[in-house]
């Protein structure tokens, strides 16, 4: 059995094919304004790397915020269910998950098999998302890699108190005008995120094991900065972007 | 790297008629905002240069680089200068600066001097936030209100749309009143929501214009409802970088009911002049005392 | 050390405090929510009455009891609890007034360890007759039960001493704030306000040593600082000292309040006219009133403008902590009768912590629009 | 996913009956003023039967009006601009400002005419802060008295509870006077006290009609009710209203012996805590697709109806009117009128503390054999949201799954429609419940 999931994401489309129960291959394009055009690409592309033809593939399933709009899809799922169920294939150990995108942020708690038992979202504000890091690296005229690195290096505390993305991005200059170390800002930067994050998560109730998934997983500051807020240790799969196109996969084979 | 969007276009203006030398007073305004940056040079009661440039992530340079530029081709040299006085969201950190006066106060007071004594409203629309605010006749802050909870209607916002959707900012006005039926407007008040809203209409077939439009119309219904808060009177003007944005001057006009009064030479210096008419007056009076 | 070091002192280490005071004098803390808590009654029964304040730091720990438009106020207090700061504190109280704070009580009582919780059914319609019988009753109530835990009668004598002494440390802190009517106060906003939220952190016997001390020192006091303009403080609760010095460093001198953790709480003495039960029950309902309980604009307005006439303010900061709908129905009525009477406002919205750069820059422009010449 | 049974379904019989009686009470809403009738402003839980004594009324509670406007947002939206633009905050109560916004604007809803002006405003103060404050913008605005009871959570656990039937009767017998003597009427303690039996009678009825959707399938859907429930809302003191609810009741019961079903593809039961979102109701017809029916909300109970929980047996059962219950008196004159609507406020609040009111979620959640919790953050009511979390975690403590999602349900502006419905796709998802193909 051959399946693909497709993550429409706000920023990123991603696939994932398996066979098998086994990852073949994983592909990524940013989203753009073409989303079908963009998912029949990057699709086309993790065919190729499989070494398969768009025949082969059994069944597909997307899930992300655009999840609804591809239409050769066979079905969709929601991305708390694909999550829940990337993430127990991963590490079935985990029964909490978290899952920090482009703009949005979500916990979701689990059983083994990967079913969702509970799960919150942010509503009112985006300021808990990648955007966020995003928008703060051009503050701090840095790159987002930069950021992450001199953000390690941070000795003191300093505080971001606006939520709004857009306004704490004037706080950052500000804190450049009192001359404070940027390092010291960017770690700051990092602490207010996982600050409203696990706020949100909180909700839930956060159990052992807990894992960080999406693409901002792959930023190592966040994942310390979330370490620190939940008091607990934080599981990153490798590629932790992909865990939802891998759930939807999972699921088109069940 | 891709174009930036966003970047509306920096410009510089000096007088060719006057000559400073002769000048009784020679003072500069310097407003360093979260967006921009803006110098302006006066001679005695007359606008002599002025800049208009990005604010970088650290005020004291772009303070540098908007009087530098400013400067330029004039042979005026920065000592020539005899008072300046800083504004802005920088204005603290602004060094070469004798006194720092609010943003606020500076609007009324350049507008004042621009559309003259009757006017009585100003609406700042600035990078990150928007104002409403009373004077009297001689420029005289008699009340105000900004905005706080959200960033959503301010030139921020308005930039993060532009970079979405590829238009150059300074565009954005013009193709956002190219349209013969827009959508709703963008219903969600958070920027980045917004942002999410508007990729939704484009995908629902939309056009780049439409959504702007939308957007326009929203962000112009939000500062209705600021200044409806504070009152307005007819003698109305706008300042700050969104009063070049036509789309949703238009807009704002029209559900008013009001035409806001013309300001030449250019409503986003008007915090830079109303900085650069007190430094003059904080000259004239250190003089007299002395 | 002068007084207001020690006020200072005290309000930096105020966890600490409690305990050492609960060492010495073996005694125990009773920590109380909202300004209508009758301290005279708990401090009757021996125990130590403290306040419970937030801490103003960014916090993650609430999200999970209380709702986002919960009161920035409440949320911090009950972060306080959960994080621990408070535990050893031996009971908690809480008049019945605003449901934001209700709200942090209730979640207290469940989920912070604290073993006395008692909820003083407060008259909320204090214009009626019926409430002062009421209010005598339910603290009948709320001294049986403190007599049950502390297995301590609190006796008449207690009552009166504790009136005795908490309206002497009334008068003083006024006698205080008769000195902020001088065109150069001695004493700063800032500094009154650490004086007042000291009054509801220590042991007032303590207190009001101190507050003697002050007073013999005010005449001769002199600040090395540029007074300028006088404001008055309006609103809801407020305890964020480091933002009335900032704001105070912008050339202006808060001369007078009116809020829930200054005048409003400490203004009105116990009148002794019958018995000290009943009078402590005609207090808190006569008392300043607050209008999370108050249904009329007047009595308290009123107050506040004979208030704002007799510090001659020249501007008014009007605040409220953020979704506090008890007053922010109040501020469209204030705004109006300040503006009647020539006194221009400020309205500002806080939460647990401020964006410094904006509130400063509404602040400069409002000292920047009352003074008469910019230049 | 198989479909299920599929229920038989049936138009209800009084329907028609009960849209005339509601458009009466309407009706009434607009002209009973100028038929002589006294206008009184209120709030739901204010025991309006008392006015009787004072002759003809014509009783306007906020809530539900703030409703009819909010649930309509061509006419609310700038019903609101034009109360912001007084300089009111945007975050209070959603009923309130869509109110204070049509006052504002002098556009009475229910005629489109001008806005009415009471002769008074009288109400309990259910919510804390809330609605006294609430009047008292109105008093101002229209110069007319106000005066309010203040008698929410008297059975708070610590202390005196006969005490504070003390202090709410002796409110209730203050403000009798004070309504003679604001309105130059005598008051006739016979008349009031017949209404108030009325009152009683009806909120037992609409409160057993609540507890009939217990059968499965469920006989009636919240939809019809929340259209239904003006009749019980308005005309509480009225012989009409008991006559058409004891209708309603009576057809519900032959429905369920019948099996007589409100939606065909009942696979997934699920019950509220709150009002709904009025501007977006549609959100039921939409879970219907998923076979979801949602069978009643606990604040249906609250305000308009009455029930009886029995704690220690889990179990909650219809009312009987007070004077029928044992040790409470028949009311004779007015301090027996004062004295049991006072007990009666004590036993049926709005809000009843946080512990009991998690204990009758648990009850009503069985009793309806619901499979979930819908539970609505309404950002514009602090007393209904406060402690929803704290209920979250309660409920799912005791094994009952939870949908959530946030919003004001009087604020269009503030409802992402989307959002909600991917939130409660979402978590129906998680429960196995997929949209139904093709039925
Ligand atoms: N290597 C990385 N380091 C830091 N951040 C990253 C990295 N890769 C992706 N991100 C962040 O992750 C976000 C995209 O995550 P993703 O889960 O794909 O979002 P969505 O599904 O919403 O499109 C972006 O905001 C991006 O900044
Ligand atoms: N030429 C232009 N055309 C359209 N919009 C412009 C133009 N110039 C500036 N803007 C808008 O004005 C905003 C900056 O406003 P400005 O008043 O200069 O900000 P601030 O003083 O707060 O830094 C920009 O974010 C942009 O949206
Ligand atoms: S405050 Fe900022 S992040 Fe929050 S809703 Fe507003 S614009 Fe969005
Ligand atoms: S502001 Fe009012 S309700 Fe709030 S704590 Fe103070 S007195 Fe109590
Ligand atoms: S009165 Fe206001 S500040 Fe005080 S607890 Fe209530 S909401 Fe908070």
């Amino acid at each position: 059995m051959i399946t693909a999931g497709i993550d429409v994401g706000a920023k990123m489309i991603k696939v994932v094919i398996v066979k098998d129960n086994k990852i073949v291959a994983r592909s990524i394009n940013p989203t753009g304004f073409e989303p079908v055009e963009t998912a029949e690409k990057t699709l086309g592309e993790a065919i190729k790397q499989a070494g398969i033809t768009r025949k082969d593939v059994n069944k597909i399933f997307t899930t992300g915020a655009g999840r609804k709009a591809i239409p050769f899809a066979d079905n969709n799922v929601t991305e708390v269910t694909a999550d829940a169920k990337g993430t127990s294939y991963l590490f079935p150990s985990v029964r909490t998950i978290v899952d920090i995108g482009a703009e949005e942020a979500r916990g979701i708690s689990s059983d083994a098999s990967g079913k969702v038992l509970d799960f919150s979202k942010n509503d009112k504000c985006a300021a808990g998302a990648g955007a966020f890091v995003e928008s703060m690296s051009r503050a701090l005229e840095v790159t987002v890699p930069l950021l992450i690195e001199i953000s390690h290096k941070s000795t003191k505390e300093a505080p971001i108190n606006a939520t709004c993305a857009v306004f704490a991005e004037s706080e950052v200059v500000s804190l450049i005008h009192s001359k404070i170390e940027k390092a010291d800002i960017a770690h700051a930067v990092h602490d207010a995120i996982a600050s409203r994050v696990s706020s949100m998560v909180r909700r839930i109730p956060i159990e052992k094991d807990v894992a960080l998934i999406g693409g901002v997983a792959n930023n190592t500051a966040i994942v310390e900065a979330m370490k620190k807020h939940l008091g607990v240790e934080i599981k990153v799969p490798e590629k932790p972007e992909y865990v939802s196109a891998l759930g939807a996969a999972l699921l088109a084979a069940a | 790297m891709t174009t930036e969007f966003y970047r509306w276009t920096e410009n510089s203006w000096h007088s060719p008629d006057i000559d400073w030398h002769k000048a009784q007073t020679v003072t500069c305004g310097i407003d360093v905002g979260s967006v921009s940056s803006q110098a302006v040079i006066m001679v005695d009661d007359k606008i002599y240069a002025f800049c208009n440039t990005r604010t970088g992530s650290n005020s004291p340079d772009s303070a540098k680089k908007a009087l530098s530029i400013s400067l330029n081709d004039t042979g005026m040299k920065q000592e020539d200068i005899q008072y300046i006085v800083g504004t802005g969201y920088g204005r603290v950190n602004i060094p070469m600066a004798g006194k720092a006066i609010t943003e606020i106060a500076c609007h009324a007071r350049g507008a004042n001097y621009m559309g003259g004594p009757r006017v009585k409203t100003i609406l700042d629309m600035g990078g990150q936030d928007l104002k409403g605010i009373h004077c009297d006749e001689r420029g005289k802050v008699t009340q105000f209100l900004m905005n706080d909870k959200c960033a959503a209607g301010t030139g921020r916002g308005m930039e993060v749309m532009a970079e979405l959707l590829q238009v150059p900012i300074v565009d954005v006005g013009k193709m956002s009143l190219d349209v013969k039926e827009e959508p709703e407007p963008v219903s969600s008040t958070c920027v980045i929501f917004a942002k999410s809203e508007a990729i939704g209409l484009l995908r629902s077939g939309w056009t780049k214009n439409q959504v702007l439009a939308a957007y326009c119309s929203a962000m112009a219904h939000r500062v209705v409802g600021l200044l409806e808060r504070i009152g307005i009177e007819k003698e109305f003007v706008i300042t700050g970088g969104i009063a070049k944005n036509i789309g949703v001057v238009s807009r704002i006009e029209k559900e008013l009911k009001i035409k806001a009064m013309p300001l030449s030479p250019d409503p986003q210096i008007a915090g830079g002049l109303g900085a650069a008419l007190f430094a003059r007056d904080l000259l004239l009076k250190s003089r007299k005392a002395a | 050390m002068g007084a207001i070091e020690k006020f200072q002192e005290v309000l930096a280490t105020r966890h600490q405090y409690a305990q050492d005071w609960k060492k010495k004098h073996n005694g125990k803390v009773i920590g109380w929510l909202c300004s209508y808590s009758p301290v005279e009654i708990m401090y009757a029964s021996g125990m130590l009455p403290v306040r419970i304040l937030g801490s103003h730091e960014v916090q993650d720990v609430t999200d999970r009891y209380l709702f986002p438009t919960v009161c920035p106020f409440s949320r911090d207090a009950l972060a306080q609890g959960l994080k621990g700061r408070y535990n050893y504190l031996d009971g908690i109280t809480m008049a019945r007034t605003c449901s934001h704070v209700q709200g942090t009580y209730d979640n207290w009582k469940n989920y912070v360890p604290t073993p006395f919780k008692y909820y003083i059914w407060q008259p909320n319609h204090v214009q009626s007759p019926r409430a002062i019988p009421l209010m005598v009753r339910e603290y009948k109530g709320f001294i049986a039960a403190l007599e049950k835990f502390t297995g301590k009668k609190i006796t008449d004598e207690a009552l009166n001493k504790a009136i005795e002494l908490y309206n002497k440390n009334r008068r003083l802190m006024k006698q205080v704030y008769e000195f902020r009517k001088q065109e150069v106060p001695p004493i700063t906003g800032a500094e009154c306000m650490e004086m007042v939220v000291a009054s509801q952190l220590m042991d007032l016997a303590e207190h009001n040593k101190l507050l003697e001390e002050l007073l013999k020192e005010l005449p001769n006091r002199k600040l090395d600082r540029n007074h300028g303009l006088r404001l008055m403080m309006i609103g809801s609760e407020m305890d964020d000292i480091v933002f009335v010095r900032m704001m105070e460093e912008l050339g202006c001198t808060v001369v007078i309040d009116e809020h829930c953790t200054g005048s409003r709480y400490f203004w009105d003495e116990v009148k002794l006219e019958k018995d000290p039960l009943t009078d402590i029950a005609a207090r808190y309902v006569n008392r300043w009133v607050c209008p999370a309980v108050s249904a009329e604009f007047k009595p308290r307005f009123d107050r506040v403008l004979e208030h704002a006439k007799n510090w001659k303010v020249q501007g008014a900061l009007v605040y409220q902590q953020k979704f506090c709908d008890p007053h922010e129905f109040d501020i469209p009525h204030l705004i109006k009768m300040f503006k009647e009477n020539n006194i221009p406002t400020l309205v500002l919205e806080f939460d647990v912590t401020i964006p410094f750069g904006q509130f400063r820059t509404r602040i400069e422009a409002f000292l920047e629009m009352l003074e008469l010449e910019l230049v | 996913m198989t479909t299920g049974t599929k229920y038989k379904t049936a138009p209800l019989k009084c329907w028609q009956k009960g849209k005339e009686l509601r458009l009466e009470a309407y009706r009434d809403l607009a002209t009973g003023h100028e038929q002589g009738k006294l206008l009184v402003l209120g709030c739901a839980a204010t025991p309006y039967g008392m006015l009787a004594g004072l002759g003809d009324f014509v009783f306007l509670a906020g809530e539900p009006y703030g409703a009819s406007v909010a649930a309509d947002p061509p006419v609310s939206i700038p019903a609101m601009e034009t109360y912001e633009a007084k300089g009111y905050a945007r975050d209070m109560c959603g009923y309130m400002r869509n109110f204070l916004g049509t006052m504002f604007q002098d556009k009475y809803y229910f005629t489109g005419g001008p806005f009415p002006k009471f002769d008074f405003a009288w109400s309990v103060r259910h919510c804390p802060a809330g609605h006294p404050k609430w009047h008292q913008i109105v008093s101002e605005y229209q110069g007319i008295p106000m005066n309010y009871i203040d008698d929410e959570t008297m059975l708070a656990i610590d202390g005196d509870q006969e005490a504070r039937i003390e202090y709410v009767a002796g409110q209730y017998l203050d403000s009798i006077e004070w309504m003679e003597k604001i309105t130059k009427r005598k008051y006739d303690d016979e008349k009031g006290i017949e209404a108030m039996r009325n009152y009683f009678i009806n909120e037992a009825l609409w409160g057993e009609i609540n507890l009939l959707n217990g059968a499965i399938p469920a006989p009636i859907d919240i939809k019809s009710m929340f259209a239904l429930m003006p009749i019980s809302m308005l005309r509480r003191h009225e012989k009409v209203a008991i006559e058409f609810l004891t209708e309603l009741r009576d057809e519900l019961k032959d429905r369920i012996g019948s099996n007589i079903a409100a939606v065909p593809n009942e696979r997934y039961r699920m019950c509220m805590l709150t009002p709904p979102p009025w501007s977006f109701l549609k959100v039921f017809r939409y879970l219907e697709n998923f076979g979801v029916v949602f069978v009643g909300t606990y604040v249906y109970l609250i305000n308009s109806g009455e029930v009886k929980f029995l704690y220690d047996e889990g179990k909650v059962v219809p009312a009987t009117p007070p004077e029928k219950r044992p040790g409470w008196k028949t009311m004779k004159n007015r301090e027996d009128l004062c004295r049991t609507v006072a007990r009666w406020r004590a036993e049926h609040p709005f809000q009843s503390h946080l512990d009991t009111r998690k204990k009758e979620y648990v009850i009503m959640f069985k009793h309806w054999k619901a499979n979930a919790y819908l539970l609505l953050i309404n950002r514009g009511c602090v007393p209904m949201t406060t402690s929803m979390y704290d209920f979250q975690r309660d409920l799912n403590k005791q094994g009952i799954p939870t949908a959530m999602f946030e919003g004001n349900f009087a604020d269009c502006r503030d409802i992402d429609e989307t959002g909600v419905l991917d939130r409660l796709e979402t978590f129906l998802e998680g429960q196995g419940i997929q949209k139904i193909q093709e039925i």
